[in-house]
Parts: structure tokens; C-alpha cells; sequence
């Protein structure tokens, strides 16, 4: 297990702020807990003797008030210093990029100034202020990046604002934190940190918004496909395959099934394994694959596809059938 | 003296239209433990759900279904009644030297208020289920949730009648029925901590009330005043929710610091030190916790200056609480203590309690809230606060008066045995949540990516160790009712009123009505001998 | 019985003050009218003064715990501050309901 | 302890006084608490009110205040003459307690048709919020929040107008058995606290529902 990176110098100050409670917290549970065991040891009944009573008693209102003022101090000071950090996000910069998340049950929906449009996935770039702007379609959703120490309510009828300056570059994941119904814990994504020159070319090259491999991923997800396939191309979901197979990577793969046979996995492929899941030779995964014969009808199962292909950028997407 | 009030009558119909407060605290101890049981296993389901990332026995809606029905249960139809209907209930007569609560019927009716509410709840949970958890947030909860939010909502709004008529009862009593020379100052710790818990009872239960009669119009209807395409806002909803849950939390911690208070003096045989402190800090735990709501709504959309008076608040509100875990320690300084069960459950309540206590510092931090909020930190900082801390109480409390409820001594050993046990697996049950919340895992997932996994493991270890523990004192509970040792009508050599009748009480509780003439815990011997802790005792303020 | 009367003319009168105050328009005091009669009624008919010494404890301290509740229950509402969202229109998403309430305040 | 010639045995008193006073003291905590249960409703409509002012305010102009301005006149008439209830009861004249409380009563009951007749027409009128909602243009769904706000809280309010009459009528039947005497009415007092409690209520609701707003 690795620990938690920090993709911010926000994260960093959190961090701060985290070990300056911790090391608060872990002083006064030693205190608690020391007093509780000399207590036991030294006066423990039968044990106690007179002398150690007799120390006993240097008690007074004096002593109350003592510890009770000191405690507010050192309260009145975390609050300053959790408060000054919190207000940060009330002030974003005038420069940020400008990115607008939706919220819907049960995945995000965000969109570009450029008119690009992704789902369940977030690419910014390093070094550059952005800026979130969220709202929900539904119910309340709460967009979380655990990596960047920021977390936010994202509520119908009304926009939330969320800003960030990611300094590390690499894949971080995102999170729906408020409980919002029975796909929560599917409603996950990716927060990619490009730097300047990646950013750029990656802004060139989203599929364009309207495009049927952008239809095939709106229903990726709203068919319940991604509840089981992975399917960021981004470590670290990319080859979580204890569900169901991944599907990065598996259009234009070889694919052997349960009989020994072995068959390169194309669009006809893809095709019918919609329709009725193949056995796979060797394979146990935790859930098995209804069939979608009569759920999708063939232009789902076109766009389902060209998405499909998508996720094997290294290959030309060929007509299919 | 007539006979005890176990056995004067021991018809069935004369158990269900009793108005003795000995026997309703009886039938609610029945019927919570019922509700404990069926929490507990819904706990277990869900740690066992957890072991695997990608789950191993439930679908995600069931899994939803099964939390949710963790919380409301164990919230409204555990924590929520259980010292205070169940021990308080028993024993604010006797320490008040009264022969039975202000009300008897009423008492009764409340009892049957909460049967009906469970009844109306569980039929929601089980026939349909419910799968919005038990905050009940709208707009998911009005109109998307596919669940049974309207009898699971009538049912806890019943629920609240049967709260506010408990805590009538308990302030009127406690105001009008004390003994000759029971001033305020000589009451034990325990019915100051009960009073405080029942003004949170009457004040703030009805506003929980009407939120969730608002919830039910919109529900109903599919248009109400949070519904966020009329322009309403869901965070009021929240807001309104807050005001009662958590102070909530207040009603189930105040109870377990009462018994604790009880306990400790008990077992160092000395006078709770800085006594008027721990005394009031009850109080404005009760009056500040009312002011501190708005801290569950950090990362929601409140506004920013709400936000920042809603965290000083809440540093605000430890105060107190820190008063009464260094006054408990104050109290064994110089004590003669004895590590019975209850001492034990006690000392384990002030550990656990301290540890959740002061993750509640990171949480009403705004800046760290921000990271900290609904993931698994949160889940662990309750569960210490209202596990760890209010159950040990329970079952402190428990077995502290059990030899005065039932007649019987419960077999020590295991009570010992019982208690550290719990401590042990409720550590390793909940400590390893405090990193997965760190670490980023949210709260409520049915399923989760595989690098939690490790901690996940430890925790539902953890969980069944706890499981095993909670399981003990229901069988050597039951055992020593029939085999247990008779116990002497004061077993541990305590002082409150409770402990000067017969054990159990008879009918009428008192054959005289006793008269009081020290302060509570007055272990005069003992004092005589120390000197001083007694003289500093008696003049703090 | 008469002092029931007298406070029950009294109430007719506020009543009929607080219909001549809305018709003016003046809101404010209609809020006072109707606090009057609140008085009235607590004085007058439920003799709080008569009572147990409780009951006026009792009735201030729910008049206490109410102020808390409006008070801050409402300092949210009405400290908050709007996202002025520029150019939503040009390619952001459409906000259902009533966006346009939600930007007083703050 | 066996004083209980006077007293229950089970009932934990000293004296009848201790008692009588006890129950008011307990029933006067009671609406403490049934005041934060409205305070709720008070809070939805100090927000909203405010916040959606034009809207909330559009509602106001909607509701019926002839019938509304009627019932408030019936509701303080009831509770007066219930208060003289009282003070029949405190003289031991269960004939008197019962014929006032009999009057409280059926005045009770016509602020109830009268409400149920003001229902009937908003229900006509589409002011029930709702896809078939009356009111158009840009303050029609903040006037749809009031109404969501409007039916509730009159709904509460009758509900607690039917307990009250309940009440009423079983103080009325143990008066005519003449259960009351001047050493002890309390229940008929308990009753009254509560009768003026939901008028009380309805006093803060009156102008919160129809006036406020209006002009």
C-alpha cells in the first residue's frame, strides 16, 4: 500500500495541518492514557499507601481553570490555522482554466472552454490554477480527489466552485463522496496531471463531443458496463480485472476461450460478446455478465464499439462489420 | 417490604400494563437488545461485504439497503433509547429517592410509542428496503430513492414522541421528585448527565420531527419545500437535519458519561473530583452542542462565514468533554481502586472515548474537515465516540446495576474477560478506518479499489472478534439469572439512594422514604483519612 | 371572567390592527401585532404567571432553543455566497430550477 | 407507604398540590417542545421568505384572507371561552366546564369546515403545487415552495386542532360525570394549556400565511 501522494502544494500545507493535529492528538492520549495506567498502578486498592493519598490532594478550582484556558488557547490556534487553509477555496485566482463538472447519478460528465467533453475522467494540466465549476443533474454528488486534499458538494439547482494548482503529474483517483443511490461506489474516476506540452496535444486529440465513441462511453456507463470493466486508460484502474475483464487494450487482443480456441477480439467480436458474454478459458471473476440481447439495439452496440476501440489507441479503428 | 418488583405479579398482562419504572426499564432493555442484534448484524454483513474489493456477497443495492439499515436501526432504535430507557429509566426514582417518574402512564405509553415505531421502521427496512442511509439527504431521499422512505420516516417520527416523552418524564421528575435534603448539588453525576441528555430530547427531537414531515410531503407528493426545481434548497433540509442529529450525539454520549461518573467513584471509593465541573459540564455539553451543527456541512455549499462560526463552535463544545475526562482521572488520583468489570468497561470508555474525542478536533478543523469529511475517518471518529465510548458505558452500566436489577451477581471473570475483549477488537475493528479515511476511501462504497484492501481485512478481523465479545454478556447475563450468586442489596459498598433498598428494589422502591443528608459519594471513612482530597472536593466553586 | 373578556377584545382589536397594518403595507407591524397577541394569549389565558415557577423556566428556555434554531439555522441562507458563473451559457451545462432565487443573499 | 387513601399508589406525590403542579409543569415542557416542532416550519418560512421574497410574497397574495381573517376570530373566541372552561372548573362546576368546553369545541370544529372549505378551493384553483400548478411566470415556483410551505403547516396545525378537540370532548365527558371539584380540575387546566398553545400557533401563522407580503 502506498501512502497518499500529495499532487499539490495545497496537499502539502493539509498535510501540515493533519501532522500538527496528530501530534497534538497523539500528546494528549499519552497524557490520558499515562494517568490512567499510573493511576491504576499506584493506587490500585489494597496497594495504596498513605503517603501516596497524602500526595494526592494538591487539587484546586485553580488547577481547573489552568488547563481549561491553556486547552482554549491551543484550540483558538488550530482554528486559525484549519480556517486561513479553508478560506483559500473560497478565492480562486482570475486566471483559472475554467472546467465545468456534472454530476449525475451515476458518473461525471466534464467539459472543456475548447467544447471537449469527458466522462469519469479529468485531465489538467501541472502548474496552471483551475477551476471547477460543478452542478448535479439528481441528487447531491460530492466531487473528491483525495490526492489534492479538496473535496466538494455538487448540488442541483446551483453551481459549486472547486479550484486547484496540480504540481505533480500522473493519475490520481476521483471520488463520489456523497452517498447519491445505488451506483455510488461505481461513480469513480481519474484526475490526470498532463504537463504544458501533453495537456495540449491531449486537448487536440478527445474525441470530438457528439462523436459516436462519446455516445458508446455515455453508455458505457449508463448500461452499467464500467460497474464491472475497467476502463480508464490511466494506471491505476487500468488493469483492475478482478470484476470482469478489463477493457483497455482488449479490442484487436487475442482472446482464448473456454474451449481452447483462440480468436483476435474484433469489432464482431466485441459485437456479439454484448449480446452473449464468451467463456474465457481460466478465468474466474466475481461477477458474471448478463446478456444485453434486447437491451441494446445495433446502433447502442455501433457506439458501444467504436468506444471500445477507442480504449486501443495503438490501433486503427477498423469498420467492423 | 413488600415483594420485588420482578415477581409481586407475575402475569403477562400485568408486565404489559405495568406503570412501574423498573418494569418498563425491562421491557425496553428486551426490546433494545432485540434492536442491538438485528444493528449487529447488519454490521457484520457489511464487514463481510468489505473483505473483497470488488465484494463478496451483496450487490451494490443490497449493500445499500444493509448500511442504511445499520444506522437507522442502531441510531433510533439502540443508541438513541438505550441508557437512557433502559438503565435511566430504572434508576432515576431510585437515586432520586422517589417512589416512580413523574408520569408512570406516560412512561408506559412511550414504551409503546417505540414498539410501534420499530414495528414501522423494520417494516420499511425489511419489506422493500430502504437505501438513502440514515441522514435521509434530500433530493435522493424525495425523489429518486427507489426504497421505502415513508414508513421507515413515519416510524422514526413516531420514535421522537417516545424520545420527548422520556424526557419529560426524567426533567419534571428530576426537577419535582427529590427526596428530603436531595439538593442539586448532592445529586449524583448520572442524573445530571440524564437531565442534560433529556433536554436534548425535548428541544431537539421535534425539529427532527418536522424535517422529516416535510420529507414525507415531498415524498408524497413529489414537490415540497427542499425540492431543488421549485428553487428550494436541499442544504435547509440538511440544516434542519443537523439541528437534531447532532445533538443527537449528545444523547448518546451524556448518558454514558453519567454511568462512567457513577462507576469510577465507585470503584477508586472517592468522590468525583471538581464534582460541580463534571456537573455542568453535562449541561453545556447539552446547551453547546445545540450550536455546533453546521460542522457536518463543511464541504456542502454552507456559506463561509456560517462555516467558520460552525467550527469555533465545535472546538468549543471538546472543552467540556476534556473537563470530564481529566476530572475522571483527577477522581482516581489518590483513589483505592478495584478493577471490576464496570471499572473496566469504564476505563476502556475514557481511552476510546479521549481517541474519538480528539479525531473530532481534525473534523471541526475546517481545512483538514475538507479532506477528512465522508470518507472513512468519519466512520471511524463515531464509531469511537458511540461504540466505543456509549456502548462500554452500556455495558459498564449494565453490569455496574445488574445484581440491583435482577437480584444476581454476574460471573466476573467473564465480565473481565467480556470487557477487554471488546476493547481489543473494536480497536482493531475501527483504528485501521482512520487510515483508509486518510487514504481517501469514502464512506458508504460497496465496493472499493483493491489498494485498501489490507486495512479492510484488519478491520472485519476486528469485527469478529467484536462480535464474539458483544455475544458473551448476552449468554452470561442470561446464565446468571437463573444460576448467579444472590447478590447483597450493595455489592460493591457504593453510596447512592439506589443501593440503600433491597436488591432487586421491592414495588414501591424505598420502605421509607430516605432521607438525604451528604453529598453523593460521600465515602466519609475513606475522606478521613486522605483529608485533603475531600476539603478540595467539597469547595471547588 | 372578565378579565377573559378583556383579553379577548384585546385580541379582536390587535386582530383588526394587524389586518389595517398589512392592508398599509407595513410588515413590520404586523409582526408585532402578532407578537401582542402571543403575550395575550400566554398571559391572559394561559395564566404563565400563575403557574409553577417551572412553567416560565420551561417556556423561556423553548423560546431560547427557537431563537438558536432561527438564528442560525438561517445565517447560512443569507451570509451565502453566489458562484457568478461566467459564459455558462456559451458551453456549460443547463441548471435546472430556480437558479435565479438562489443568487440573493451574500 | 400506604398514604394513598387520597393518592394512587403507584403515583409518586406527596401531596395533591405536589401533583397538580407537576402536571403542569410537565405539560408546559411539553410545548416547549411542540414549539421547536413549529420552529421548523418558522425557519423554512423565515429563509424562504426572505430569500425568495418576490415568490414567497406572490403566494401570500393568493390565499384567502376573508376566511382566513374569520377563522382567526373563531380560533381567539374558542380559546376564551375555553379559559372560562377553566375557571368553571376551578369552582367545581362540572356543568359549566362542560358546556364551555362543549362551546370551545364546536368552534373548534368551524375553524376546521372553514379550513376544509379554503382547502377545497385552492385544490380548484390549482394552487395544490404540482405539474397542473396555477401560477406562471418567474416567481412560480418559489409561490409553488410557499404552497408546498402553506398546505403543510395549516395541515400540522389542523392536526393539532384535532387533538385539541379530542381533548376537549374528554374533559366534556368527565365533567358530566362529574369528575371535576375545586380541590381538582387540573386535567381541564392541562387541556386549556394546550387549546391556547395551538391558537397561540395559529396567531404566528395567520400573518406568516396571509398577510405578510400582501400588499
Amino acid at each position: 500500500m502506498s501512502w497518499l501522494p500529495e499532487a499539490s502544494a495545497h496537499a502539502a500545507r493539509i498535510d501540515l495541518l493533519l501532522a500538527g493535529l496528530t501530534i497534538i492528538s497523539l500528546a494528549v492520549l499519552g497524557l490520558v492514557f499515562g494517568l490512567m495506567v499510573l493511576n491504576v498502578m499506584r493506587f490500585r486498592a489494597g496497594r495504596t499507601t498513605a503517603v501516596a493519598r497524602a500526595a494526592a490532594g494538591h487539587k484546586n478550582w485553580w488547577f481547573e481553570i489552568a488547563w481549561t484556558a491553556a486547552t482554549l488557547v491551543i484550540f483558538f490556534g488550530l482554528f486559525l490555522w484549519a480556517t486561513q487553509l479553508y478560506v483559500v477555496g473560497f478565492r480562486p485566482p482570475a486566471d483559472a482554466i475554467q472546467i465545468y463538472v456534472t454530476g449525475k447519478q451515476w458518473m461525471w460528465k466534464i467539459q472543456y472552454p475548447g467544447g471537449q467533453r469527458e466522462i469519469n475522467a479529468l485531465h489538467v494540466p501541472a502548474g496552471r490554477p483551475v477551476r471547477l465549476l460543478m452542478t448535479s443533474e439528481d441528487v447531491i454528488h460530492d466531487f473528491s480527489v483525495p490526492a489534492l486534499r479538496i473535496k466538494h458538494d455538487v448540488l442541483p439547482g446551483r453551481y459549486q466552485s472547486l479550484w486547484f494548482t496540480a504540481t505533480r503529474t500522473g493519475s490520481f483517483r476521483l471520488y463520489c463522496t456523497q452517498f447519491c443511490g445505488v451506483g455510488h461506489s461505481r461513480m469513480t474516476g481519474t484526475l490526470t496531471v498532463l504537463d504544458a506540452a501533453d495537456y495540449a496535444d491531449w486537448l487536440n486529440n478527445v474525441p470530438a463531443s457528439g462523436s459516436l465513441a462519446m455516445e458508446g462511453e455515455a453508455l458505457f456507463i449508463r448500461s452499467g458496463c464500467s460497474g464491472c470493466h475497467a476502463s480508464s486508460r490511466y494506471a491505476p484502474d487500468a488493469a483492475d480485472a478482478s470484476r470482469a475483464p478489463s477493457m483497455v487494450g482488449l479490442y484487436g487482443s487475442r482472446v482464448v476461450l473456454a474451449d481452447g480456441h483462440a480468436i483476435v477480439a474484433d469489432a464482431a467480436f466485441l459485437h456479439d460478446a454484448i449480446l452473449d458474454s464468451p467463456r474465457r478459458q481460466g478465468a474466474s471473476f466475481a461477477t458474471e455478465m448478463p446478456s444485453f440481447r434486447g437491451v441494446l439495439g445495433e446502433e447502442d452496440l455501433a457506439a458501444l464499439v467504436a468506444y471500445l476501440q477507442t480504449l486501443s489507441p495503438a490501433l486503427p479503428p477498423d469498420t467492423g462489420n | 417490604m413488600s415483594a420485588s418488583y420482578l415477581w409481586q405479579d407475575g402475569t403477562l398482562r400485568s408486565w404489559l400494563l405495568t406503570r412501574d419504572h423498573k418494569r418498563i426499564a425491562l421491557l425496553y432493555l428486551g426490546s433494545i437488545t432485540a434492536f442491538f442484534a438485528l444493528g449487529g448484524i447488519g454490521a457484520a454483513l457489511i464487514r463481510l461485504q468489505l473483505l473483497e474489493p470488488a465484494g463478496t456477497i451483496l450487490s451494490d443495492a443490497t449493500y445499500n439497503r444493509v448500511f442504511t439499515m445499520h444506522g437507522v436501526v442502531m441510531v433510533w432504535l439502540f443508541l438513541v433509547p438505550s441508557i437512557p430507557v433502559t438503565l435511566g429509566n430504572f434508576l432515576v426514582p431510585l437515586m432520586l429517592g422517589a417512589r416512580d417518574l413523574a408520569f408512570p402512564r406516560l412512561n408506559l405509553v412511550s414504551w409503546y410509542l417505540f414498539v410501534a415505531s420499530g414495528l414501522l421502521v423494520l417494516y420499511g427496512l425489511f419489506r422493500g428496503g430502504l437505501e438513502t442511509g440514515w441522514t435521509f439527504y434530500t433530493p435522493l431521499s424525495s425523489d429518486y430513492s427507489e426504497g421505502r422512505v415513508l414508513p421507515v420516516v413515519l416510524g422514526i417520527f413516531l420514535n421522537g414522541f417516545s424520545s420527548i416523552a422520556t424526557g419529560v418524564n426524567f426533567i419534571v421528575s428530576i426537577h419535582q421528585l427529590r427526596a428530603p435534603g436531595m439538593t442539586w448539588y448532592r445529586l449524583p453525576l448520572m442524573l445530571w448527565a440524564l437531565y442534560a441528555t433529556s433536554i436534548i430530547f425535548v428541544l431537539a427531537t421535534p425539529v427532527l420531527g418536522i424535517t422529516l414531515l416535510l420529507l414525507a410531503f415531498e415524498r408524497l407528493f413529489r414537490v415540497g419545500v427542499f425540492d431543488p426545481t421549485l428553487g428550494g434548497d436541499p442544504l435547509l433540509f440538511q440544516q434542519m437535519f443537523w439541528f437534531y442529529s447532532h445533538p443527537a450525539v449528545y444523547i448518546m454520549i451524556l448518558p454514558g458519561m453519567g454511568v462512567v461518573s457513577e462507576i469510577v467513584s465507585t470503584f477508586c471509593r472517592k468522590p468525583v473530583f471538581g464534582y460541580r465541573f463534571v456537573a455542568w459540564s453535562s449541561v453545556s455539553i447539552a446547551a453547546i452542542g445545540f450550536i455546533v451543527w453546521g460542522h457536518h456541512m463543511f464541504v456542502a455549499g454552507e456559506s463561509l462565514y456560517s462555516a467558520i462560526v460552525f467550527s469555533m463552535f465545535s472546538f468549543f463544545v471538546s472543552v467540556p468533554s476534556a473537563i470530564k475526562v481529566f476530572n475522571w482521572l483527577g477522581t482516581m488520583h489518590g483513589g483505592s481502586i478495584r478493577l471490576d468489570a464496570p471499572m473496566l468497561y469504564a476505563l476502556g470508555f475514557i481511552g476510546l472515548f479521549t481517541v474519538g474525542g480528539l479525531t473530532g478536533l481534525f473534523l471541526a478543523s475546517l481545512a483538514a474537515d475538507v479532506h477528512l469529511t465522508q470518507t472513512y475517518f468519519v466512520v471511524a471518529h463515531f464509531h469511537y465516540i458511540m461504540v466505543g465510548g456509549m456502548v462500554s458505558a452500556y455495558f459498564g452500566g449494565l453490569h455496574y446495576w445488574w445484581p440491583k436489577i435482577t437480584g444476581r451477581m454476574y460471573p466476573e471473570i467473564w465480565g473481565r474477560l467480556a470487557a477487554a475483549l471488546i476493547f481489543f477488537g473494536f480497536n482493531l475493528t475501527f483504528f485501521p478506518q482512520f487510515i483508509l479515511g486518510f487514504e481517501g476511501m469514502p464512506r458508504r462504497y460497496a465496493t472499493y479499489p483493491a489498494q485498501f484492501q489490507v486495512l479492510n481485512v484488519l478491520s472485519s478481523a476486528g469485527a469478529g472478534i467484536l462480535a464474539v465479545a458483544y455475544v458473551m454478556p448476552l449468554v452470561y447475563f442470561t446464565w446468571s439469572l437463573f444460576r448467579g450468586a444472590r447478590a447483597p442489596d450493595n455489592p460493591w459498598g457504593a453510596t447512592g439512594l439506589e443501593w440503600r433498598t433491597s436488591s432487586p428494589p421491592p414495588v414501591e422502591n424505598f420502605a421509607e422514604t430516605p432521607v438525604v443528608t451528604t453529598d453523593a459519594y460521600d465515602y466519609g471513612d475513606m475522606d478521613a483519612r486522605t483529608g485533603v482530597a475531600d476539603a478540595g472536593g467539597r469547595h471547588h466553586v | 371572567m372578565a378579565r377573559i373578556g378583556i383579553c379577548w377584545g384585546m385580541l379582536v382589536l390587535l386582530l383588526a390592527a394587524e389586518l389595517a397594518a398589512a392592508r398599509a403595507g407595513f410588515g413590520a407591524a404586523v409582526c408585532v401585532a402578532a407578537i401582542l397577541m402571543v403575550l395575550v394569549i400566554v398571559l391572559g389565558f394561559m395564566r404563565i404567571l400563575r403557574g409553577p415557577p417551572l412553567a416560565i423556566i420551561f417556556a423561556l428556555g423553548g423560546l431560547f432553543w427557537l431563537t438558536i434554531l432561527l438564528a442560525l439555522g438561517s445565517l447560512d441562507s443569507f451570509t451565502r455566497t453566489v458562484v457568478p458563473v461566467a459564459g455558462a451559457a456559451a458551453y456549460g451545462p443547463v441548471v435546472r430550477g430556480g437558479a435565479a432565487g438562489q443568487t440573493k443573499g451574500g | 407507604m400506604s398514604d394513598g387513601a387520597v393518592l394512587d399508589r403507584h403515583a409518586p406525590y406527596e401531596t395533591t398540590l405536589h401533583r397538580d403542579e407537576t402536571a403542569i409543569a410537565g405539560m408546559w415542557l411539553f410545548l416547549a417542545s411542540e414549539t421547536l416542532l413549529f420552529g421548523g416550519l418558522f425557519l423554512v418560512c423565515l429563509v424562504y421568505s426572505q430569500t425568495r421574497a418576490d415568490g414567497w410574497a406572490e403566494g401570500v397574495r393568493h390565499t384567502n384572507l376573508a376566511i382566513g381573517a374569520v377563522n382567526t376570530l373563531v380560533l381567539i373566541t374558542s380559546s376564551a371561552i375555553y379559559t372560562m372552561a377553566v375557571e368553571a372548573g376551578r369552582r367545581g362546576d362540572n356543568r359549566r366546564v362542560m358546556r364551555f368546553g362543549l362551546g370551545a369545541a364546536v368552534l373548534g370544529l368551524a375553524f376546521l369546515v372553514l379550513k376544509g372549505v379554503e382547502w377545497g378551493q385552492e385544490f380548484s384553483e390549482n394552487l395544490f403545487p404540482g405539474p397542473h400548478f396555477a401560477l406562471h411566470g418567474p416567481n412560480a415556483r418559489a409561490a409553488e415552495l410557499f404552497y408546498s410551505f402553506y398546505f403543510l403547516a395549516t395541515f400540522l396545525h389542523g392536526m393539532h386542532m384535532v387533538v385539541g378537540i379530542g381533548l376537549i370532548l374528554w374533559i366534556g365527558r368527565k365533567a358530566h360525570q362529574g369528575a371535576f371539584s375545586a380541590a381538582w380540575s387540573t386535567p381541564v387546566d392541562v387541556v386549556g394549556l394546550y387549546w391556547s398553545f395551538v391558537d397561540l400557533v395559529w396567531m404566528l401563522l395567520f400573518p406568516l400565511l396571509y398577510l405578510i407580503g400582501r400588499a
